[in-house]
């Protein structure tokens, strides 16, 4: 398998998604976006594993990229529906307004 | 796979079997009651199978499992404390929830979840437990979605667990492109000096995914919200089966890849465990939510299980198993009490509830004092043996500060442990659920639980002899003992 | 004969033992008789003791009775174990004797009192614990005697307790004679670590060869004895508490604060006589003490109202005469002094009890006057003690015992002239104030009437005691007066003879001198307050003589200092730290913990995005650890 | 094995008591006294049977040893022994259990059975702590007296119980994990010295501990039994405690509980580290002192009867340290002494102050007054008891005071001179008690009544205990005097071998 692409370059761009995700995260209050920003650091640990996976010539990087592929699908189900509820009860999806919990 | 792969794995095999079982039930359109009681059976079942197996460990099923004493184990705990949730859950969910049925599922499959990272030797299948369990959570917290915390707890959590997934991911993913290997004692390095920077930037990100789930500071924040927010036998199940697993595969990888070698890793872990004590503690000084006192309580607690696990020797291994015992049977007793008490709309959250409970259930104020006396650490219960065996091996291995550093915290502990007892036999509120009468079979049965843990915590403090005797013995046929002591 | 000798303590416990157990039960006869009775017999068995003592003197000079050993830890056994000498016998004598009349006198005095049994069965303990104070062999032993007597001393000076000034009396008197026990304890401890033994014989016969003469341990024993025996003689400067415990019924300052208790120092020196001899710092000292004693409580007596503190601040200044003998080494001019003060001062505090109780509780001198006629035993009894008091020449016990004193303070071989003037200007205090007391008690207009005359139980004991004030002195003459030496012949076996340095020739121009002393004394105030008393009232209106009239009467002001310095400071003190300034540290981590909690606490803000936040810098800050490190 | 009966009997008393008292309020009380009477006797009988053969000299100091495998992974057994020293205050503790028992006769009239449970497991944590031979037990036994006490203080004390069993509680729990950390240590040094790794007190004697360690392990022990005890800067629990406790708390916290501090001291921190409790000696004897005059000062000021008292003990339990701490026999002798008559004297000023407090539903002295007029009975025993505390000859705290002056005179003059101090004060703060409650004038009380014969029962038992003590000490004297006597050699032998540890350590420190 000839890579065109050196790893550095991937990893840096992983490593740049990852630290995007991560911003995403932080600054959004809505809780799509955040979900969103999730999904792009969940894809960013992927696609290192792709990378590394390809450094070593091993399919075990594409394999892990799938599992995160599947549970990254689980979980959007699962916070979608969340989020739906709390759009239900809140009629927002301003996470500050969520904090009825603290102490 | 051969047969024998598949017979090491039976007990995975029943819990995931359990979990498609009772899918078919609920299509069957089963009771509440007969679903409660055959997931009752099927944990029982698969709990038993761990001793069926008992015989060919160690084992290595491919690179993606061992099943050792240590896993069995850890398994073990972790069956048991859904089979103590499950029997406790009937009518805690019953009283709230028109269709409590999938529930069961969810349980069997974290149950499953938890059991896969304790067995797991390879990241695809640590990532595969961890997610099972965590996906499995998400929707377990926010399980009683009519309930405002219920799905402020769900959303938290989830944002949080898939962010520290990412980290754990990115980290594994750093790992493997470092070492070549997802196959945990395949990634030993030669020498910790040829260790890049990358590496150990991989362990540091592992640090914060695991950190997370074990909720040790600085990650612990969702602790308490979680806590309080999901339905109480969830919150049981969190604090111990999520809890045990997570640390156990933790522990395997640190034994694997010899991390305790690793200073900078290890200066970390120290200073999480210290804060952890500290934080944990004072956090849940004045608190006056009984979940979230027992959150800021397991903060703590994990701290006190990180002191054990720093050592990285044979003791500090035995320590870790039965302190994790003392802690899952201590837990499982103090939530088991909340959920007994826990009423139609809302947990039996506030400690004002508990006024008087002495007088008027002696019986449940017993248990919960136990477990609260076992959590501070008082002779006589199981606390204390495993702070004991703790602090020892600490000390064994000159661990000073941060053996003077636990007792100093738990001291702190001692005031909030003791405000819940207090609460216990002052004043004279009557808030005894009326609903007990309508469940007479499950709250006995719920009752017996809770008193064999009760006795339990007892029997662990007075003479833990024989379960130190039986990890000694399970330790010994871990396949990680082989490959490293 | 000498197994008898348990039997003495033994009467009074036991009398005391049965007014405890069963006193509210009996009738008031049956207490009195047991309370009488009690020493009575001790005193019929000190009779038959000492005269079997008299007649065959034992080997060694003393009886000893072992009863048991009290304790026995690592070599150091104290036994309760007693030991009479000549020098107990005195005292014992005089304990059981007045204790007994002094009893029978109260069994008249306190006939209405409703807490009749319980003074008794205080009574009888005091009188136990003064026996085994005088009788014990060993200095543990006499240490329990000695606070024993404390604790009588403060029961019966509270005996009224509802009266909160009485009480308070009481715990000064406990507390200031507690200062001298201690150190006397400290004391005993030195003599047990220089002598390996507290008995007393051990340590008179070893003292001499294991000390050196005037070595500074000796005068530090020496000094810590002396502090024990001023807290409970009242020597200066632990003087105070004797006044005010004029505050108890008139038989216990009778008994107590003047016969026996406060004579326990006297009798404490005198046994230990060996230990002050070998330091003549402490010798002096304690002639200082006396001399100085017996000047401040005769000028403080002179300025008195109150009858009975009169006697009581008298009773200091002729204690600070047994001091000041004690101190030139007249030693048993002191115990002589003492035997006639307990007769006198008994009699006197008795017949002005009778007085007071007459006058319905009437203390005041100034309110008295004219009783000669009304009270016509009283006079004589007490014009008899009186005349001892102040020595009337040649018919009084008291000018035979001080005159002895007067004549050692010059002539011995540790006295100084300075000694002897301090003596003499007492001994012309002395009859000052005893003949203020007689004139303004007696002489004059009558100011009060009289509520009921003492009964028969009561005179017969003054007159018994007047009778002892007179014939007392006849034991003990001067070579130049018959030569008679009765008294000092029977206490040589014990204490040893004066060393004169003056010759005894010169003794008659001493006793001389002593006449004027008297005479002077009696005569000046007569002048003052009887025959032209407008020169007393000139004289109180110059505001000299009032502040100095004031400062006597104030007793030197060392209440106030003590209060100033020792009192106000603890009690201070105590106040402000009556919450204990400790807990407040332990408050401080408290609460720091607490704003700890509020800390952190306020951390758990609810919201996610803060909680992202901060596993972002926790994230960031592992990694940096990892990256550093 | 009659040890083993004592804790059983103990222990099986108390269940039937919280059991049996769900039916009924009356039966636990019973239960209890038939359960401490039988515990009394059976000790009282051990005792008169071993006092002819005890000897002072003799080289086996042990009475009794029971030993059964416990915890075998960590070497820690179920080991208990008793000497002279340990028989004694087992026999004080079945007296004041009696005396517990009899004094909540009346005022405990809610929960009963729990009431007693508690009571009666007080009671097995003591006796446990006292014979316990192991350091693992002695620890695990030393806590389990802590929960009951709890638990007696929080539900049965008065206004602010919450507060004092709080501070109870943790003060004594924070030392404790002290101490625990000190036993690890001295176990792991143990071990690595030895390769034997055990908690049996016989073997862990005569560790060689290396002199920095040493004073860091024997102030873990140290720590902890000051706080019990309790010394100077850690004694602000106690007033709390004591008086919010109900009675027999009280009596017990004061009669047993402090001895255990003191027990410890004499137990375990010399005998484990003499090398380093010499060298704390001089420290310890200071604050000693200073807890004597600084409790006396504190008592004097206090306006509450029960805190009056606590302070007292933080005065008297200063003679027990200096004394402790001035290694002599003399000393030694006294603190034994000083145990037992502090016990009783405290104890019965308890008892007194909850039978007044019964009468007039008040602690404070300033509300007190004449009482004598209405109540001879208990002004002459609460007369007796003030005298007792003020250390009047005759009365037993005379002789333990007295011994423990004289040991320390020996050692250190000043600071005997400065514990005399205490005398005065003793005399000072007693005083008061008497002036303030049974003199003065008397106020309208309403119709009050003197001793019941229950309560003239337990007051003369205290009277003649505290007399007899007094007047001939010498059984208790005779009893702890072997193992005392063994302490004193020990002592000794280690100073002559100061030398050779020097030596020791330079080999250990590599």
């Amino acid at each position: 398998m000839n890579s065109s692409v050196s790893t550095e370059i991937v990893m840096l761009l992983a490593g740049l998604l990852f630290v995007l995700g991560i911003t995403g995260v932080v600054i959004r209050k809505n809780i799509i976006f955040m979900l969103l920003s999730v999904e792009i650091m969940l894809n960013a640990s992927g696609l290192a594993f792709i990378a590394a996976g390809a450094r070593w010539g091993q399919p075990d990087g594409q394999v892990m990229f799938i599992f995160i592929l599947a549970m990254a699908a689980a979980e959007v189900s699962i916070g979608l529906a969340l989020i739906l509820q709390i759009y239900h009860q809140h009629k927002s999806l301003d996470i500050d307004k969520l904090r009825e919990m603290n102490g | 796979m051969s047969d024998n792969d598949f017979f090491a794995l039976t007990p995975l095999l029943l819990l995931s079997g359990s979990a498609v079982l009772i899918m078919l039930l609920i299509v069957a359109k089963l009771s509440h009651r007969i679903i409660q009681i055959s997931s009752l059976i099927l944990f029982i079942i698969s709990f038993s199978s761990l001793f069926y197996i008992q015989k060919i460990l160690p084992y290595n099923v491919g690179t993606l499992f061992v099943v050792d004493g240590f896993g069995v184990f850890v398994v073990g705990l972790v069956i048991f404390s859904g089979l103590v949730v499950n029997i406790l859950s009937y009518i805690y969910f019953e009283e709230k929830e028109e269709g409590p049925r999938e529930y069961y599922v969810l349980l069997f499959l974290c149950t499953l979840g938890a059991s896969v990272l304790a067995l797991s030797k390879h990241f695809i299948a640590l990532f595969l437990g961890l997610e099972i369990l965590t996906v499995g959570l998400y929707a377990l917290i926010a399980y009683l979605r009519g309930r405002n915390h219920s799905i402020e707890a769900g959303i938290k959590y989830l944002v949080l667990a898939a962010f520290s997934s990412a980290f754990l991911l990115f980290g594994m993913a750093l790992i493997y492109l470092e070492t070549g290997a997802m196959e945990f004692q395949d990634m030993i390095p030669e020498s910790a000096k040829s260790l890049s920077h990358l590496f150990y930037t991989g362990l540091g990100m592992m640090l914060v995914g695991v950190g997370f789930k074990l909720a040790v500071v600085p990650f612990h924040m969702w602790t308490a919200d979680v806590y309080q927010g999901a339905p109480a036998p969830v919150t049981a199940f969190i604090a111990t089966a999520s809890k045990g697993g997570v640390l156990a595969v933790l522990l395997r990888f640190f034994i694997a890849i010899d991390g305790f070698k690793f200073s900078p890793v290890m200066f970390t872990l120290t200073c999480i465990a210290a804060v952890s004590m500290i934080f944990g503690n004072l956090l849940a000084l004045r608190q006056r939510n009984l979940k979230r006192i027992l959150a800021y309580s397991s903060v703590a607690h994990m701290g006190y299980l990180l002191v054990a696990f720093i050592p990285g020797n044979l003791m500090s291994l035995q320590a870790v198993c039965f302190y994790l015992f003392t802690y899952f049977v201590t837990t499982l007793s103090a939530f088991g009490v909340v959920i007994m008490m826990s009423g139609k709309n809302d947990d039996a959250e506030d400690i004002d509830e508990y006024r008087a409970l002495f007088w008027k259930h002696p019986g449940q104020a017993c248990i919960l004092s136990f477990a609260m006396l076992s959590l501070a650490g008082i002779p006589l219960t199981a606390g204390f043996t495993g702070k004991f065996y703790i602090l020892a091996t600490a000390i064994q291995s000159g661990y000073w500060p941060l053996a003077v550093i636990l007792v100093l915290s738990s001291v702190i502990g001692l005031y909030y442990y003791l405000r819940v007892i207090t609460a216990m036999f002052t004043g004279n509120k009557n808030t005894i659920p009326e609903e007990r009468e309508k469940h007479v079979f499950f709250f006995r049965t719920g009752m017996l639980a809770l008193s064999v843990l009760g006795a339990m915590i007892i029997w662990l403090g007075i003479y833990p002899q024989d379960v130190i005797s039986f990890i000694s013995q399970a330790l010994v046929t871990s396949d990680l003992l082989f490959t490293n002591f | 004969m000498n197994n008898l000798l348990w039997l003495i303590p033994a009467l009074p416990l036991a009398g005391f033992l049965i007014l405890v157990a069963a006193g509210k039960h009996l009738s008031n006869k049956l207490v009195a008789l047991t309370g009488v009775g009690s020493i009575s017999l001790a005193a019929v068995v000190t009779i038959i003791v000492g005269f079997n003592f008299l007649s065959s003197p034992p080997e060694g000079g003393a009886y000893a009775q072992t009863l048991w050993t009290w304790m026995d830890v690592a070599g150091f056994s104290p036994k309760i174990a007693l030991s009479l000498d000549s020098l107990s016998l005195v005292f014992i004598f005089v304990i059981t004797f007045i204790g007994s009349l002094i009893h029978i006198y109260s069994a008249g005095f306190m006939a209405a009192d409703k807490d009749y049994s319980r003074f008794f069965a205080c009574m009888n303990l005091f009188v136990f614990s003064m026996l085994v104070l005088v009788l014990a062999d060993n200095l543990l032993l006499m240490y329990l005697g000695w606070e024993g007597v404390g604790l009588c001393s403060y029961l019966l000076i509270g005996f009224w307790y509802e009266n909160p000034a009485n009480g308070y009396a009481a715990r000064k008197a406990f507390v200031i004679t507690r200062i001298g026990d201690t150190a006397m304890a400290l004391g005993l401890f030195t003599i047990y670590y220089q002598f390996g033994t507290l008995v007393m014989s051990e340590i008179t016969a070893t003292a001499p060869s294991v000390w050196q003469s005037n070595s500074s341990i000796a005068t530090v024993t020496a000094l810590l004895l002396l502090a024990g025996g001023m807290g409970k003689s009242a020597q200066l400067p632990l003087q105070t508490w004797l006044p005010d415990a004029m505050a108890g019924p008139s038989p216990v300052s009778a008994l107590i604060h003047a016969a026996t208790m406060v004579t326990a120092g006297v009798y404490l020196i005198a046994r230990m006589h060996v230990l002050f001899e070998l330091s003549a710092t402490a010798q002096m000292i304690v002639a200082v003490v006396g001399a100085v004693t017996l000047l401040v409580a005769g000028f403080s007596a002179l300025t008195q109202y109150d009858i009975k503190r009169v006697l009581a601040y008298s009773t200091i200044s002729q204690i600070g005469y047994m001091f000041l003998a004690l101190g030139v080494g007249a030693w048993t001019a002191a115990i002589f002094h003492f035997m006639a003060h307990a007769f006198f001062k008994a009699l006197l505090f008795l017949a002005a009890g009778a007085i007071i109780e007459a006058l319905g509780h009437e203390h005041s001198m100034f309110k008295m006057g004219g009783l000669k006629d009304k009270m016509p035993v009283v006079f004589w009894t007490f014009l008899i003690g009186a005349a001892s008091l102040s020595a009337l020449p040649l018919v009084s016990a008291g000018f035979y015992s001080k005159d002895q004193i007067l004549w050692y303070a010059w002539a011995s071989d540790k006295g100084s002239p300075l000694l002897w003037l301090t003596a003499f200007l007492g001994a012309f205090t002395t009859a000052a104030y005893t003949t203020r007391m007689m004139i303004l008690t007696f002489l004059g207009d009558s100011k009060t009437g009289i509520g009921h005359h003492p009964g028969k139980l009561m005179t017969i004991p003054l007159i018994v005691l007047a009778f002892f004030s007179v014939v007392a002195g006849f034991i003990e003459l001067p070579h130049n007066f018959g030569h008679f030496t009765l008294f000092s012949d029977l206490l040589h076996g014990v204490l040893p003879s004066t060393v004169l340095r003056a010759d005894e020739s010169s003794e008659w121009k001493f006793q001389l001198l002593a006449f004027v002393a008297t005479f002077g004394g009696i005569y000046l105030v007569f002048i003052y307050y009887y025959r032209e008393p407008y020169k007393i009232e000139r004289l109180r209106e110059s505001p000299s003589f009032q502040w100095l009239y004031r400062f006597w009467h104030g007793g030197w002001g060392f209440d106030r200092l003590f209060d100033l310095v020792f009192v106000t400071p603890f009690v201070f003190l105590a106040k402000i730290n009556k919450r204990d300034v400790v807990d407040r540290f332990y408050e401080g981590i408290a609460s720091v913990t607490n704003h700890l909690y509020r800390l952190l606490s306020a951390t758990q803000t609810g919201s996610l995005r803060w909680y992202i936040m901060g596993m972002v810098i926790g994230a960031i800050i592992i990694l940096g650890l990892q990256i550093m490190l | 094995m009659i040890l083993v009966w004592l804790i059983g009997i103990l222990m099986g008393g108390g269940t039937a008591a919280l059991v049996l008292g769900q039916w009924n309020k009356t039966i636990p009380r019973w239960i209890a006294l038939v359960t401490v009477l039988t515990g009394f006797l059976l000790i009282l009988i051990f005792w008169m049977d071993q006092y002819q053969t005890i000897d002072e000299h003799s080289a086996d100091v042990w009475l009794i040893d029971f030993k059964r495998d416990w915890i075998l992974s960590f070497g820690i057994s179920f080991h208990l022994a008793i000497d002279g020293l340990s028989l004694l205050l087992l026999v004080l503790t079945g007296f004041l259990g009696i005396l517990a028992v009899l004094c909540s006769w009346k005022e405990i009239t809610e929960r009963t059975g729990f009431y007693y449970f508690n009571l009666l497991w007080i009671l097995v944590g003591v006796s446990g702590v006292f014979m316990a031979m192991d350091l693992f037990l002695f620890y695990f036994f030393w806590e389990v007296m802590l929960i009951p006490m709890y638990f007696l203080i929080g539900i049965w004390g008065s206004e602010n119980r919450i507060y004092a069993a709080y501070k109870f509680f943790i003060f004594t729990q924070a030392s404790g994990l002290l101490m625990l950390l000190a036993i690890l240590g001295l176990y792991f040094i143990h071990g690595q010295n030895t390769g034997i790794y055990t908690f049996n007190y016989f073997e862990l004697l005569g560790t060689v501990i290396p002199s920095g360690t040493g004073l860091w392990l024997m102030m873990g022990f140290f720590v902890a039994f000051a706080v019990k005890l309790p010394v100077f800067p850690f004694h602000t629990w106690l007033p709390d405690a004591h008086s919010e406790a109900p009675t027999a708390g009280s009596l017990i916290l004061a009669g047993l509980l402090l001895k255990t501090g003191a027990y410890g001291l004499l137990r375990f921190v010399i005998p484990l580290f003499p090398v380093a409790a010499a060298q704390m000696a001089l420290p310890a004897m200071i604050l000693g002192v200073i807890g004597i005059v600084y409790g006396a000062v504190l008592a004097y000021s206090q306006t509450d009867l029960k805190r009056l008292v606590a302070f007292t003990s933080v005065s008297h339990m200063g003679f027990v340290l200096t004394g402790i701490f001035a290694f002599n026999e003399l000393a030694f002798q006294g603190v034994v002494m000083q145990l037992v008559t502090h016990a009783i004297s405290t104890g019965a000023l308890f008892i007194m102050a909850g039978m007044i407090k019964e009468r007039l539903h008040t602690r404070d002295i300033n509300q007190m007054g004449g009482l004598w007029s209405r109540m001879p009975k208990m002004g002459a025993i609460g007369l007796l008891f003030a005298m007792a505390s003020l250390g009047l000859p005759g009365l037993g705290n005379f002789i333990a005071e007295f011994l423990i002056l004289l040991g320390a005179f020996k050692v250190s003059i000043w600071i005997t001179v400065i514990a005399t101090l205490g005398l005065i004060f003793s005399a000072v703060y007693s005083l008061r008690i008497v002036q303030k409650i049974f003199w003065g004038p008397q106020d309208g009380y309403g119709n009050i009544r003197d001793f019941s014969l229950r309560e003239i029962l337990v007051m003369t038992v205290l009277t003649l205990s505290i007399v007899g003590l007094g007047l001939y000490p010498q059984p208790v004297i005779d009893t702890a005097s072997p193992a005392i006597h063994k302490l004193v050699l020990l002592l000794e032998a280690d100073k002559s071998n100061i030398g050779k540890e020097i030596k020791y350590q330079e080999s250990y420190v590599r």
